[in-house]
């Protein structure tokens, strides 16, 4: 027994629907990858794409976001941020890196597939990508990057940043380039990039949607990193890579934020479930791990008790945030549209939390257990490098704060 | 343009070995382990590329004969006055490339500390080991069995558990030790151990300090076994895996010190544990210095290098803060070994417990300023390209061993609270 | 224009008539305390008990609990704990010692005076201390303290604590006795005393309510304290004091729990609403201060900004979980009764948490201010002595979390 | 029973004062001051009860000539080669009864550092304010007019700022300075200052270093006016206000070392600065640390003593950690001030940023630590009867004053990272 259900959320929130569709995630989890473990401990990665296909396909969740006349389940009003914080929480207590995947692909497709912002002619294209195949189908998103040396050399700047890609104008298609791309996932076997690119001729950026089979498009070599084994990332080169007029989804920031607000609810809900799986291990280790020689157990010490409440804790309270948050991303009549900075800034400082906390939670978990800590047999270790690597994506603390600041104290230079 | 040579160290306290000892070790760091530890990982196992740089630090540089005397090929670091500022160098050095070969290097000192050491120098085992690690360019590897699976770091917990929980037993039959028992986690074991140092009982469940024994067996034995390497979050340069010994028989005289010694002494085995775990941490943050120097100076925001952005220059600022506190500290603690004469005997009460505080101190700043550079990076910070998310995983490694952090607390606070319970 | 504004908070949750009390004491705390600090610098204290009176008295806080029948307001129903975050926050944000005095106030007559366990005779006899009069009137409560040396001379431990005091019953009444206890708050003129018995021949140990003028309690010397200057402190020693029977208000934990639930509430209100008034301080802070000579803006620079942001965030979060929890202590329905750990854990983590963070972002904001952090003039070094000795009274964190142990991990010899 | 002097010192570093000092002035924080501090805080403006101390302290056990030369009735600890650790451990022992008398009295030495100091000994100044100092057995004080109303600690800010916002102006009128300003914020002043060491421009917004000036003004001379001291939280003993510079004049002699050299040796009364602050920091907290050991010792829970909660403990241990290795830092720190030859002058940027690291260290650490054993403490935390919260108060004041962490978060990263715009 896990206990989970001792950690509160906000009942009144939620609709049975969620609670079910938790439900079946849950099985999902303890039967494709927590009881699996042990049989692939010298090699888990092995056990990645198969429970994805389950979780993907069987289960249905790559259809999610789309509407029915596309095939799609029609999860796509703003109500479904209650739907994914519950949904997320399971899958990132299975495995933070298929969270992951599946968080970003969310927050992609939102940005034309949403009922607030239905792009239908787009929807009837890329829907079937994910609706009408048995493969399982990824999202990626290229985003701004630091520059490198003068950034004169690099084009238009961002928020302080360098757009990854140009595009231009020619007839019905925009014509994108760029070199060396580091997309946030799945660089080596995405089905779609969202490119953020400067656009010739105009003073916005924009989202433009890149096919990961468009001609022009090349992948590198899928490189090595700390952790979410489930994404197979490369960087990726576009060379005079043509796309219909349509793929340029949005220009300027709001959409972008928008993007941004989904992506940090899910990854906030990937990061709850995995703390869930670090509570269930420590609770594990607790009740068999004796300490002072025999006859005191490990959770009746004091010490160690108190890490373990002040770990649990922070679960706790990282599990409240979230929930608050998809409440506030289910209402935009109360909490403004997500591309909004009253809501963007919300979920920004919610999900920085969470991630923040969670590495230390972990951490501190790790410290609990010793060697069992980071000895991979006992699975721990992964969710740490997991969790660290998703928090690092999510950007730089630092200048992520400028954001904050800009919204609180109306910097204008920073 | 700074270089990691700027961190302070206490001037007066280096050893006259210091200098050469730097410079032999950051040219084979540079030459022989940074440009190939980012394939380290995939080789935890085989140790194909491990293996030649253990040559050459070890074999061919000699540097694992330092602890013996001069007359028996060593270097005779275990009689002299600067055993700690010297091995601290060597460590910190070693580390910046890779803490998991630090801690191998460093470990093959552990159990010889037992017998190298003024004043509990074991002239007789010092003779019978000393050509095993002088007289060879391989790379020789030396353990200390301790932990064992019901008690994790209770047999280093010795103030409380006064060595009751070790189930592993030896029995003096005739003028021969046999052992019998099961150890777990060592560094240097997991098939490359060539001698162990065996922490053991001669009277299972006994708080009679006089029962704690330690006792030398060579790796071949017959009765000895190693388990293959276990899988871990980093360090695949330093192998751990089981350790059985089943009716192993060794002679009488290896027994490092005898009855009441045997315990004394190990509590100076937990000092240099102490001493060698701030080294690393030094060392390899040293490394992430180099690293943040060259991101930070490299990347641009706002069309300025990072580093020139007030708010990543503030943590820039707390990450070599700490650093340079951490090394002080580990000087300090170094010279504090070096001069029993005036700071009391390695194996007391008291530098034991302030090597405790000093090592967790150090991992502590260490990991969260580790997690704070990865932040930094932003993705780079996962990427192994970059070697941060390495040391990241590495030092927090080196703050879970020897009990991890509540041991470590629990024994600075009964040290200072003169606690009796905890 | 204070900006508060930018601090969501849930507020599909609160009702109109919470809403327009919270403004009603807006108004109250600017022009009784806000407006008035200038005037008062070099004597703050004078200005608290006519802000007090008006609160108390005028503004009529003290009845809010009382049941109509009493003349009271009626406020004794679970919806309550929604009006009194947003109330609170108002209050705690003009004087923290003030806020904290309502709240144990209103934490104690909790015990009885709430619909859900209303004591029709008590109230009908302690209300009045209450509701008919034109003093303002404070209750106070005084729990279990540590031990001096060996406990064993000082009767049974409750949940390792020693019961300030002893009672003995005597026909129909009870005899309370106990040297120098340390209440909460307003040991010097308090009107009434909830005392945390051990009740002779009896298992479970007891709260008693001790009139403040009851023949036989003795008030000691006012004592030098940190912050809180609202509250005049003193020790009180019970010597023989007489109750009747039925100022015997409950037995056992669970109604302590109750009582706590509710205080944490308040105090963790009390506390966000000192992090208003840091964020307003640090907000004219940063719009008048220059640095690095002229020309550069304090909230401009990215460092300064930086930490600005990080304190604004802290100040988000803390608001989303008060709120939280007052959502779930106004439906016991969906999460159980305030008594029961289901709910009383939650409430000890979230206020944990906010008077932490509290400590950690007053503390920052005065190190962005200078000197201008600790002179008396900016004000803002009071909120940080208030808050810090709020926190305390909440007891040690690392005994605390013991009991978030019991509940996270059944711990049994904690 | 484990005292406060059971924590760490570098053995090699003391002072040949060390011993002397130590003794006379814990007797004296034992008798004149610990038992009547609590009552400090009503005494902020009157300093009933501790101008007496003071005098005690400063004039009567003659500590406030220590800098002078011997000849001229001082210690001679200006020209010695333990001017640093021998203030370290009289500043300590002060602020361990009192943190704002300690500073009080460090500061006494801060603008005297410029003419009392090898190697820009100013002889005459020394033979003009010497008798002011040493033939009396009243306290006397001196103060460093630095912080202006516009900047802030800017002009502390030096690397950046290079004086240009400095707004007290110098004009030389014949062999006289003519000086007029308005300075905010000193320690000893708000009425109690006899000698000012006045920060000020010889050549409004210039950047030209020689422009920066630093001349002694003595408080009664004609145009100087002292405003009222601050309420403040904490930190009675010490008195702050603003004061006024209105066409003063004084001998144009009174420049401390000159065009350039004030500048340079102004950088030395900062790393000055920041030993004092730690010395500050880790006397205070040794003071906590006997408090915790009271408390806890006598305190119990569950029938036993708070300390042997296992809980509890840890929380202890993280603060005699922190108090152990911010007396080491401050030591080495002040070895590095003592020993020139080995460290580079005083007055480099490399000593002045690590002064500031250190600082800044010992000041996160202290405030975060008090914070905890308030809370351990409970109610008793908040209560002044404890001490506790006075220790809060003050460091908390140490922690902001001179910048506070952001200046030394810039100076850190700017040496280190050779950061060009920070």
């Amino acid at each position: 027994m896990s206990n989970l259900d001792l950690i509160p959320y906000p009942k009144d929130m939620v609709q049975e629907s969620d609670v079910s569709l938790a439900r079946t995630l849950q099985q999902w989890a303890e039967a494709e990858v927590l009881s699996k473990r042990l049989e692939y401990r010298e090699d888990y990665e092995k056990l990645l794409k198969p429970a994805m296909r389950k979780l993907f396909i069987d289960v249905e969740l790559q259809k999610m976001i789309w509407p029915e006349n596309c095939g799609g389940i029609g999860l796509n009003t703003p109500e479904v941020a209650r739907t994914l914080a519950l949904s997320l929480e399971q899958i990132g207590r299975a495995d933070t890196g298929i969270g992951y995947l599946f968080s970003v692909t969310f927050a992609l497709c939102s940005s034309f597939a949403m009922e607030t912002n239905l792009n239908e002619e787009l929807c009837d294209r890329i829907a079937p990508l994910f609706c009408q195949t048995q493969e399982i189908a990824l999202g990626s998103l290229v985003l701004p990057a630091f520059g490198r040396g003068e950034h004169s050399a690099e084009g238009p700047l961002f928020r302080g940043k360098v757009l990854p890609a140009r595009a231009r104008r020619d007839g019905d298609t925009w014509v994108v380039n760029g070199k060396s791309l580091r997309p946030l996932n799945s660089g080596a076997d995405a089905q779609l990039f969202g490119v953020f690119c400067a656009l010739e001729k105009e003073d916005e950026p924009g989202l433009i949607l890149v096919p990961g089979d468009a001609p022009g498009l090349t992948r590198g070599e899928r490189f090595l990193k700390t952790g979410l084994a489930a994404s197979d990332n490369a960087d990726i080169d576009l060379t005079e890579v043509r796309v219909p007029v349509e793929n340029l989804v949005f220009r300027g920031e709001n959409p972008l934020r928008q993007i941004l607000s989904w992506l940090y609810l899910n990854s906030g809900a990937v990061t709850v479930g995995s703390l869930f799986a670090t509570y269930e291990i420590m609770r594990d280790w607790a009740e068999m791990r004796v300490i002072k020689g025999k006859g005191s157990l490990f959770k009746e010490n004091p010490l160690t008790a108190s890490l373990m409440a002040e770990i649990s804790h922070e679960i706790l309270l990282s599990r409240l945030l979230l929930h608050q948050l998809a409440q506030m991303l289910s209402k935009p009549e109360l909490y403004r549209q997500p591309g909004e900075e009253r809501l963007y800034i919300p979920a920004l400082s919610v999900v920085s939390h969470i991630t923040q906390t969670a590495e230390k939670a972990i951490n501190q978990t790790m410290e609990l257990m010793g060697s069992a800590g980071y000895a991979t047999e006992w699975n721990l270790e992964r969710y740490w490098r997991d969790v660290k690597t998703m928090q690092v994506h999510l950007g730089n603390w630092e200048l992520n704060k400028m954001e904050l600041a800009r919204y609180f104290f109306q910097c204008r230079n920073l | 343009m700074r270089t990691i040579d700027h961190f302070t160290r206490p001037k007066e306290y280096l050893s006259p070995l210091d200098e050469y000892f730097g410079k032999i070790v950051r040219q084979w760091a540079d030459k022989e382990v940074i440009p190939y530890r980012r394939r380290y990982d995939e080789d935890w196992k085989e140790h194909h590329l491990i293996e030649p740089a253990f040559d050459k630090l070890m074999g061919e540089l000699g540097l694992q004969r330092v602890l013996f005397p001069e007359d028996l090929g060593g270097w005779g670091l275990g009689h002299s006055h600067y055993i700690g500022t010297a091995s601290y160098r060597l460590f910190e050095e070693v580390a910046r490339a890779d803490s998991a070969m630090a801690v191998a290097f460093g470990v093959v000192f552990w159990p010889l500390i037992m017998i190298c050491n003024e004043p509990h120098v074991n002239r007789r085992l010092c003779e019978e080991f000393a050509p095993m690690f002088c007289n060879t360019r391989k790379a020789v590897f030396a353990a200390n069995a301790m932990t064992e699976p019901q008690g994790g770091a209770d047999i280093e917990n010795m103030e409380i558990v006064q060595g009751a929980t070790i189930e592993t037993t030896a029995v003096l039959d005739g003028d021969e030790w046999v052992i019998n028992g099961h150890k777990l986690w060592p560094t240097n074991s997991g098939g490359v151990c060539n001698l162990f140092g065996v922490v053991c009982t001669t009277n299972p469940g006994s708080r009679d300090l006089s029962d704690f024994a330690f006792i030398f067996v060579p790796a071949d034995t017959s009765g000895v076994a190693q388990g293959s390497p276990y899988q871990k979050a980093g360090m695949a340069a330093d192998k751990n895996g089981d350790i059985w010994f089943e009716q192993v028989r060794v002679p009488k005289h290896y027994r490092a010190c005898g009855p009441g010694d045997d315990y004394k002494y190990f509590k100076e085995v937990i000092s240099f544990g102490n001493l060698g775990s701030i080294s690393f941490v030094s060392g390899a943050m040293l490394n992430v210095f180099e690293i943040l120097q060259e991101f930070c100076g490299n990347r641009a925001y706002g069309g300025r290098p990072l580093k020139e952005n007030d708010a990543v220059a503030g943590v820039l600022a707390d990450i070599v803060k700490d650093i340079d506190i951490i090394r002080v500290l580990g000087y300090q603690y170094a010279r504090m070994i070096d001069r029993p004469d005036l700071y009391g005997p390695r194996w007391s009460d008291e530098i034991v417990a302030k090597g405790r505080a000093y090592k967790y101190f150090a991992c502590d700043r260490a990991v969260e300023d580790l997690g704070k550079a990865m932040n930094l990076l932003e993705s780079s910070g996962s990427d192994r390209a970059w070697d941060i998310e390495k040391h990241w995983r590495d030092l927090k490694i080196v703050q879970l061993w020897m009990g991890g952090k509540q041991l470590c607390q629990m024994e600075t606070a009964r040290w200072y609270f003169d606690c009796k319970t905890l």
